[in-house]
């Protein structure tokens, strides 16, 4: 791997949110408490891959996409953008960096304004980066990407209330793509919509990333979608990530005992498999401050007296995998 | 791409609104406003009402031809005639005439002083609320420091001013217009606030930022559409507050003195008359009743048809 | 929960110092100055006199000057004296303040008593007879001006009926029944008010409740409809009810000028109202002043009730 | 058509409930019959909308009228119409007869009573304990679904326990006065994976402990193919296919069935593109003539747009509504 294949590379990401900080709760003589939502990670993706990453709710997934497109900031860490640094970029850099960037959340009931109709949605980027200029000009780049994301062009003078979910989440990918970007974070894109549609939606970002030779960040919770949608994954556990590798290997030999958990207790549509189950004990850690050591101390089948007080770093195993455990 | 659709793409790129289409627009608009309107009963009531009191108070000098400041004393008390619709008070004025004529300034007043106490609060409220952290916390102590103003009290301390600097006729409606529009304000500022803070949390704000739209945009181009339904639920029902409060003013006699015709003011002088011609304290009462009532109706229909969680009751 | 205190405490700092700076600015905003009101009262235009005076009023010095030194005064409860009894202000309004909070928790108390089971009622038969009843009654209830309501009431009561006193005060402990008849149709013409705006309240918020899935679960283990209702329902849509109802009563302890006006009822609003007529303005100044911090510090209380009646809601 | 022999604990029978919106009426159960048997889970599955939940508070008899309105169709449990009792009788049905858990127990749990409050309140109103064999009973159940410590939780609200906790207070609640049969409208939806194994475990297990019936309802196939024993498809207000788990997977019958199995993205990772269903569900105010799964039909015929299939038997004890299906058995 060149670094020129690299399109983004993040490294020792780290957000910690402070809980009772302020001088009130200081007063009362309150303990300042630190949630550690997003804890040292590193990833990388290359040009053209999909990026799977997965973990359970609160593990930090949805705040390492905000922070790879600086919609919040993070407290330490690298993020890079084709070999640049996009912490220290400048106001003006920053703009050219969100046409690289773009995101897709995951309810399209709430990401469309729903005051503002579907032309207005769609041309409103390429009015921030000057990416056409005159109304009709507007007008046929929002066409043309309405017909990409497959939804017919008498929509575009409609309001969002007026669709369903799944031609929403079409609009909102439409408006990801209205800048022309590059690397595209998929935040939960599809967990808010049902199965057939959900279906349709997977489609989509496939058909488009051949087609545009685009680069996805895709974050999930649900197994099966990330194991049909990336190339690469990264699993992510109560703000760090515990294992990473090419998918096919990773889903079928997870080598991380939480990994291994995760895969066990997804329910497969097939009465053949075996039933799901829990391997760990116990619920989620919590990100508040969390103890040294693993965070799956406590709950792990696999445990031994280093978990507790040494971190377990992300270390190279051999195939492109990467795997945070003491005792592989 | 079938031909039909190729034609349709051109027909749509090229397809412009024009100033007709624009027109035809704001019919729809209105057309659909109605319709809307007709969802809620008391809506509906409330629109006629109030559209039956903007009528009077515009077409004031065209429904009545009396004067109604002139003393006439050889008409005084006089019960409703054909002459008098509602009879004519201790003066010998046309109370019919009278009530016209304040209520015309009366919901001047309250128009006014809403729109004075909107156009202060949304973008306090907006701003703070869009850029919160310290701004909004000293913003929003600000606000408290005004509303712990009780009742009437800071009404009576500007007129007090009002009276004692001797501001009178359409000054002291001006200042009570400040006064009533500045005491809104907090409210206003709250609610605004309140609702973008809300509207933040949306995940189209943030769509909004992750394009690389400025904040100022955001705040105002992308958010203030989506919360203003409140807001006019808000002021509606404000607005018959407010012409309360004014009769209440003018009813303690710190309103705009006599002889202007004044709903609170007369009911006041009326107080006199009370066991010999109690309707003459009916009228104003009523007027105001009906005013108020009005406002609150349509502000009450408003806010169910506006607001989606009561749509399916 | 501490901190929480602590924290709405020390947000009451700048309230109070926003009140302050309004209430002094009045009084500096009027025209003239004190010393206008003392020479012009005595007739005498003596510069020197004026001087003296000025000196011993504290007018020579700037403006910041003199607030502090007004708050520090005022903090320690010292408002000078009343320029038209010549009585301590503090004396003054202390003596005003338990007609006012009386008419005020009984007016409230009524209210709470008709509007609460009427707007369960309403709430429950949706639609139907009661409902509408009791929906366009309270909508006449906010509507109808309460000067208007009193006047009728002593119209109707006083003059026409003759059974209830128009105007006046008896204190409760000397005379009780007395006292009952002169508070009969203050306490009503507040609480007719109050218990419009209690019964839609209450209403929309059962309505509101009733919608949750919380009521389901509880008819789904076989509860019945009274429990479900007046326990299980009622005690959520309490929340906001007896929220607003406690802001009502910080506000009528400051806002019933006009009603106790009418009724030559003794409090502290008439009090204020009848400085500003006799511009007794040191007296309007302590009185606005004294009803915004029983306002500030009800808040407070009111803040406090509602997050321990609602156990959701965080001290954070 | 639902026979009621000694083994069935419910049977529906032409369930139709309908609701009477400002905006028009909809129907959001139409003619939906099958039958439970003793023991048995039966799994209902459907996408968002398809009226899957709306059938549940039908059988608890919470469909608030107006308003709803069930026009016609009986519900059967233990041979008596549900819909026939009285309001007093159905009090005494609910809780000890058969209860449910629901999807959010965040908001289906009341948030200013604690655990106890309600769980008690429950076993003193169906069996008469006091308060304090109330509260002894609500520690065992806590234990039962599997809380830890539970005597220390006891007087905690709901916003106090973590999601999975919270789903098992809700099961506590349900299970308090040993309900036969069990009503569980997407229990795990709400919940993570992990946590959802555990639940869906909790409760299978439970059921077979305590030999009870559950109707689980779910849009999650996963979780049927390995909760329950017979299943029945929603579509749109219509059962479209009903049979047992094993028949439904193997051999799925109607097109909305086996473009429903062909949408989920499996673990082992074949097929690089999906076979979605194309379009999106149509809209229950004005929904299309005829079979309503046509306009996104690959199989649409004439027949389809006219006329609504009939559930057919296909295999024993395999059912589906589809005209596909009249044409091989003519």
């Amino acid at each position: 791997m060149t670094a020129a294949d690299t399109l983004l590379s993040v490294k020792g990401l780290t957000k910690h949110f402070t809980l009772h900080g302020d001088i009130y709760s200081k007063l009362a003589g309150e303990k300042t408490q630190l949630l550690k939502a997003v804890d040292g990670i590193d990833f990388h993706i290359r040009r053209g891959e999909t990026l799977g990453l997965v973990g359970e709710s609160g593990c930090g997934k949805s705040t390492t996409a905000r922070l790879v497109t600086r919609l919040i900031e993070p407290t330490a860490g690298q993020v890079t953008l084709k070999n640049q640094n996009l912490l220290a970029f400048s106001r003006k850099r920053l703009k050219e960096a969100r046409k690289e960037v773009q995101l897709v959340f995951q309810d399209p009931y709430s990401s469309l304004n729903p005051r503002k109709t579907i032309m207005h949605i769609l041309s409103r980027p390429m009015e921030i980066h000057g990416l056409a200029r005159s109304w009709a000009e507007k007008r046929e780049k929002v066409l043309e990407l309405l017909r990409r994301v497959g939804l017919g062009i008498e929509h575009i003078d409609r309001y969002p209330h007026e669709f369903s979910g799944g031609q929403r989440q079409r609009i909102a990918i439409a408006r990801a793509l209205s800048v022309d970007p590059e690397l595209v974070i998929g935040d939960e894109p599809v967990s808010a919509l049902d199965v057939s549609i959900q279906a349709q939606i997977l489609n989509l970002f496939r058909e488009l990333q051949q087609e545009l030779g685009l680069t996805y960040l895709f974050i999930a919770h649900d197994l099966s979608v990330i194991r049909h949608i990336s190339d690469r994954v990264a699993v992510m556990y109560v703000g760090k990530i515990v294992e990473t590798g090419p998918a096919a290997a990773l889903f079928e030999r997870p080598l991380h005992p939480y990994t291994k958990a995760l895969l066990a207790a997804v329910p497969e549509a097939d009465p053949a498999k075996p039933p799901p189950r829990l391997t760990l004990q116990g619920e989620v850690s919590t990100p508040i401050d969390p103890p040294p050591g693993c965070r799956l101390c406590g709950r792990c089948p696999r445990e031994s007296n280093v978990c507790a007080e040494i971190t377990p770093p992300l270390v190279d195993v051999g195939d492109g995998r990467q795997v945070a455990c003491h005792n592989l | 791409m079938t031909e039909i659709q190729a034609d349709k793409l051109a027909e749509l790129a090229v397809r412009r609104p024009a100033i007709g289409g624009r027109m035809a627009r704001w019919r729809m608009a209105l057309g659909n406003a109605w319709h809307e309107l007709r969802k809620s009963r008391t809506a509906s009531i409330g629109a006629v009402m109030l559209v039956l009191l903007f009528g009077a108070c515009i077409a004031t000098p065209w429904i009545t031809s009396y004067d109604p400041i002139k003393q006439n004393y050889r008409e005084r008390l006089q019960p409703p005639s054909e002459k008098h619709l509602l009879g004519t008070d201790r003066m010998g004025r046309d109370i019919y005439t009278r009530l016209l004529y304040g209520g015309r300034r009366l919901v001047a007043i309250a128009l006014l002083a809403v729109t004075f106490g909107l156009s202060l609060g949304i973008p306090y409220g907006v701003l703070s609320g869009y850029f919160g952290g310290k701004v909004d916390t000293v913003a929003m102590r600000f606000i408290d420091g005004l509303l712990a103003f009780p009742g009437l009290l800071f009404y009576l301390l500007v007129v007090t001013l009002a009276r004692e600097w001797k501001i009178e006729g359409l000054a002291n409606d001006a200042v009570l217009v400040f006064a009533l529009g500045f005491a809104f304000m907090p409210e206003v500022a709250r609610l605004s606030r309140g609702s973008v803070l809300a509207e933040k949390q949306k995940e189209y704000v943030e769509a909004s930022r992750a394009v690389g739209d400025s904040s100022l945009a955001i705040a105002l181009r992308q958010i203030l559409p989506n919360i203003i339904s409140p807001l006019i639920v808000n002021a509606t029902v404000r607005l018959g507050y407010v012409i309360l409060i004014i009769a209440a003013l003018s009813f303690l006699g710190l309103g705009t003195p006599p002889p202007t015709p004044d709903w609170g003011s007369d009911l006041a002088a009326a107080r006199d008359y009370m066991e010999t011609a109690p309707l003459i304290a009916a009228f104003p009462g009523l007027a105001i009743c009906y005013t108020v009532l009005a406002f609150n109706l349509f502000g009450d229909g408003l806010r169910d048809i506006l607001d989606p969680r009561l749509a399916e009751r | 929960m501490l901190a929480y205190i602590i924290r709405r405490v020390a947000y009451l700092v700048p309230v109070l110092l926003v009140l302050s700076i309004v209430v002094f600015t009045f009084v500096e905003m009027l025209p003239g100055n004190i010393i206008d009101t003392l020479v012009g009262t005595e007739g005498n235009n003596d510069p020197e006199v004026r001087k003296i005076l000025e000196k011993e009023y504290g007018l020579d010095q700037p403006v910041y000057v003199r607030y502090a030194k007004w708050l520090t005064r005022a903090v320690q409860g010292d408002f000078g004296n009343s320029l038209v009894t010549r009585r301590p202000v503090a004396v003054e309004l202390m003596a005003g303040i338990p007609a006012t909070v009386y008419l005020a928790v009984v007016g409230i108390s009524l209210s709470m008593l008709i509007a609460v089971p009427l707007g369960t009622i309403a709430a429950v038969r949706r639609n139907t007879a009661i409902d509408y009843t009791a929906q366009v009654t309270s909508l006449i209830g906010i509507s109808i001006p309460e000067f208007w309501f009193a006047i009728l009431c002593v119209l109707f009561f006083s003059l026409y009926l003759g059974w209830l006193p128009s105007s006046g005060f008896a204190n409760p402990f000397v005379d009780p029944w007395a006292s009952l008849k002169f508070l009969i149709l203050p306490a009503a013409a507040v609480g007719f008010r109050q218990a419009a705006y209690t019964t839609r309240l209450t209403r929309s918020s059962m309505l509101d409740e009733m919608n949750k899935e919380y009521v389901d679960t509880a008819r789904s283990v076989g509860l019945s409809e009274g429990k479900v209702i007046f326990k299980y329902t009622l005690r959520n849509a309490m929340i906001p009810t007896i929220t607003i109802s406690g802001l009502q009563l910080a506000n009528l302890l400051g806002g019933t000028v006009v009603l106790e006006s009418i009724f030559a009822w003794p409090g502290i609003g008439r009090a204020i109202f009848e400085a500003i007529l006799q511009r007794d303005y040191p007296l309007v100044q302590a009185g606005v002043l004294v009803l915004g911090v029983i306002v500030v510090v009800m808040n407070l209380l009111i803040d406090l009730t509602y997050r321990l009646l609602n156990p959701r809601v965080k001290f954070a | 058509m639902a026979e009621t022999v000694p083994n069935t604990v419910l049977a529906l029978d032409d369930l139709t409930v309908r609701f009477h919106l400002r905006r028009g009426d909809l129907t959001a159960v139409d003619g939906v019959s099958f039958a439970i048997e003793r023991g048995q889970t039966f799994g209902l599955v459907g996408e968002s909308g398809s009226g899957k939940s709306v059938t549940a508070k039908a059988i608890m008899r919470l469909i608030p009228d107006p308003p709803g309105e069930i026009p016609r169709g009986r519900i059967l449990f233990e041979g008596s119409n549900i819909l026939d009792k009285s309001n007093a009788e159905m009090r005494g049905l609910r809780g000890r007869h058969i209860a449910m858990v629901f999807q959010e127990p965040m908001s289906a749990l009341n948030p200013v009573f604690t655990v106890c409050d309600q769980i008690s309140d429950a076993l003193r109103t169906n069996l008469g304990l006091s308060k304090a064999e109330a509260r002894e009973r609500v520690v065992e159940l806590l234990s039962l679904v599997g809380i830890p410590s539970p005597h220390k939780r006891l007087d905690s609200y709901v916003h106090e326990f973590s999601g999975g906790m919270r789903q098992r207070v809700m099961l506590a609640m349900a299970l308090s006065c040993n309900p036969g049969f069990l009503i569980a409208d997407e229990p795990t939806t709400a919940l993570d994976v992990t946590i959802q194994a555990t639940i869906l475990e909790l409760i299978t297990g439970m059921i077979e402990r305590l030999g009870m019936s559950l109707l689980f309802i779910t849009h999650n196939l996963g979780v049927v193919a390995h909760a329950c024993d017979r299943v029945g498809v929603m579509y749109a207000s219509h059962i479209v296919e009903l049979g047992d788990k094993k028949e439904i997977f193997a051999h799925p019958q109607h097109p909305y069935t086996v473009g429903l199995l062909h949408s989920i993205p499996r673990l082992d990772g074949q097929a690089k593109y999906l076979t979605p269903i194309s379009g999106s569900v149509c809209n229950m105010m004005e929904p299309p003539a005829g079979c309503k799964f046509h306009p996104r039909c690959a199989h649409a015929m004439d027949v389809c747009r006219r006329e609504i299939p009939k559930l057919k038997e296909i295999a024993p004890g395999h059912l589906a509504a589809c005209h596909l299906h009249d044409r091989g058995a003519a």
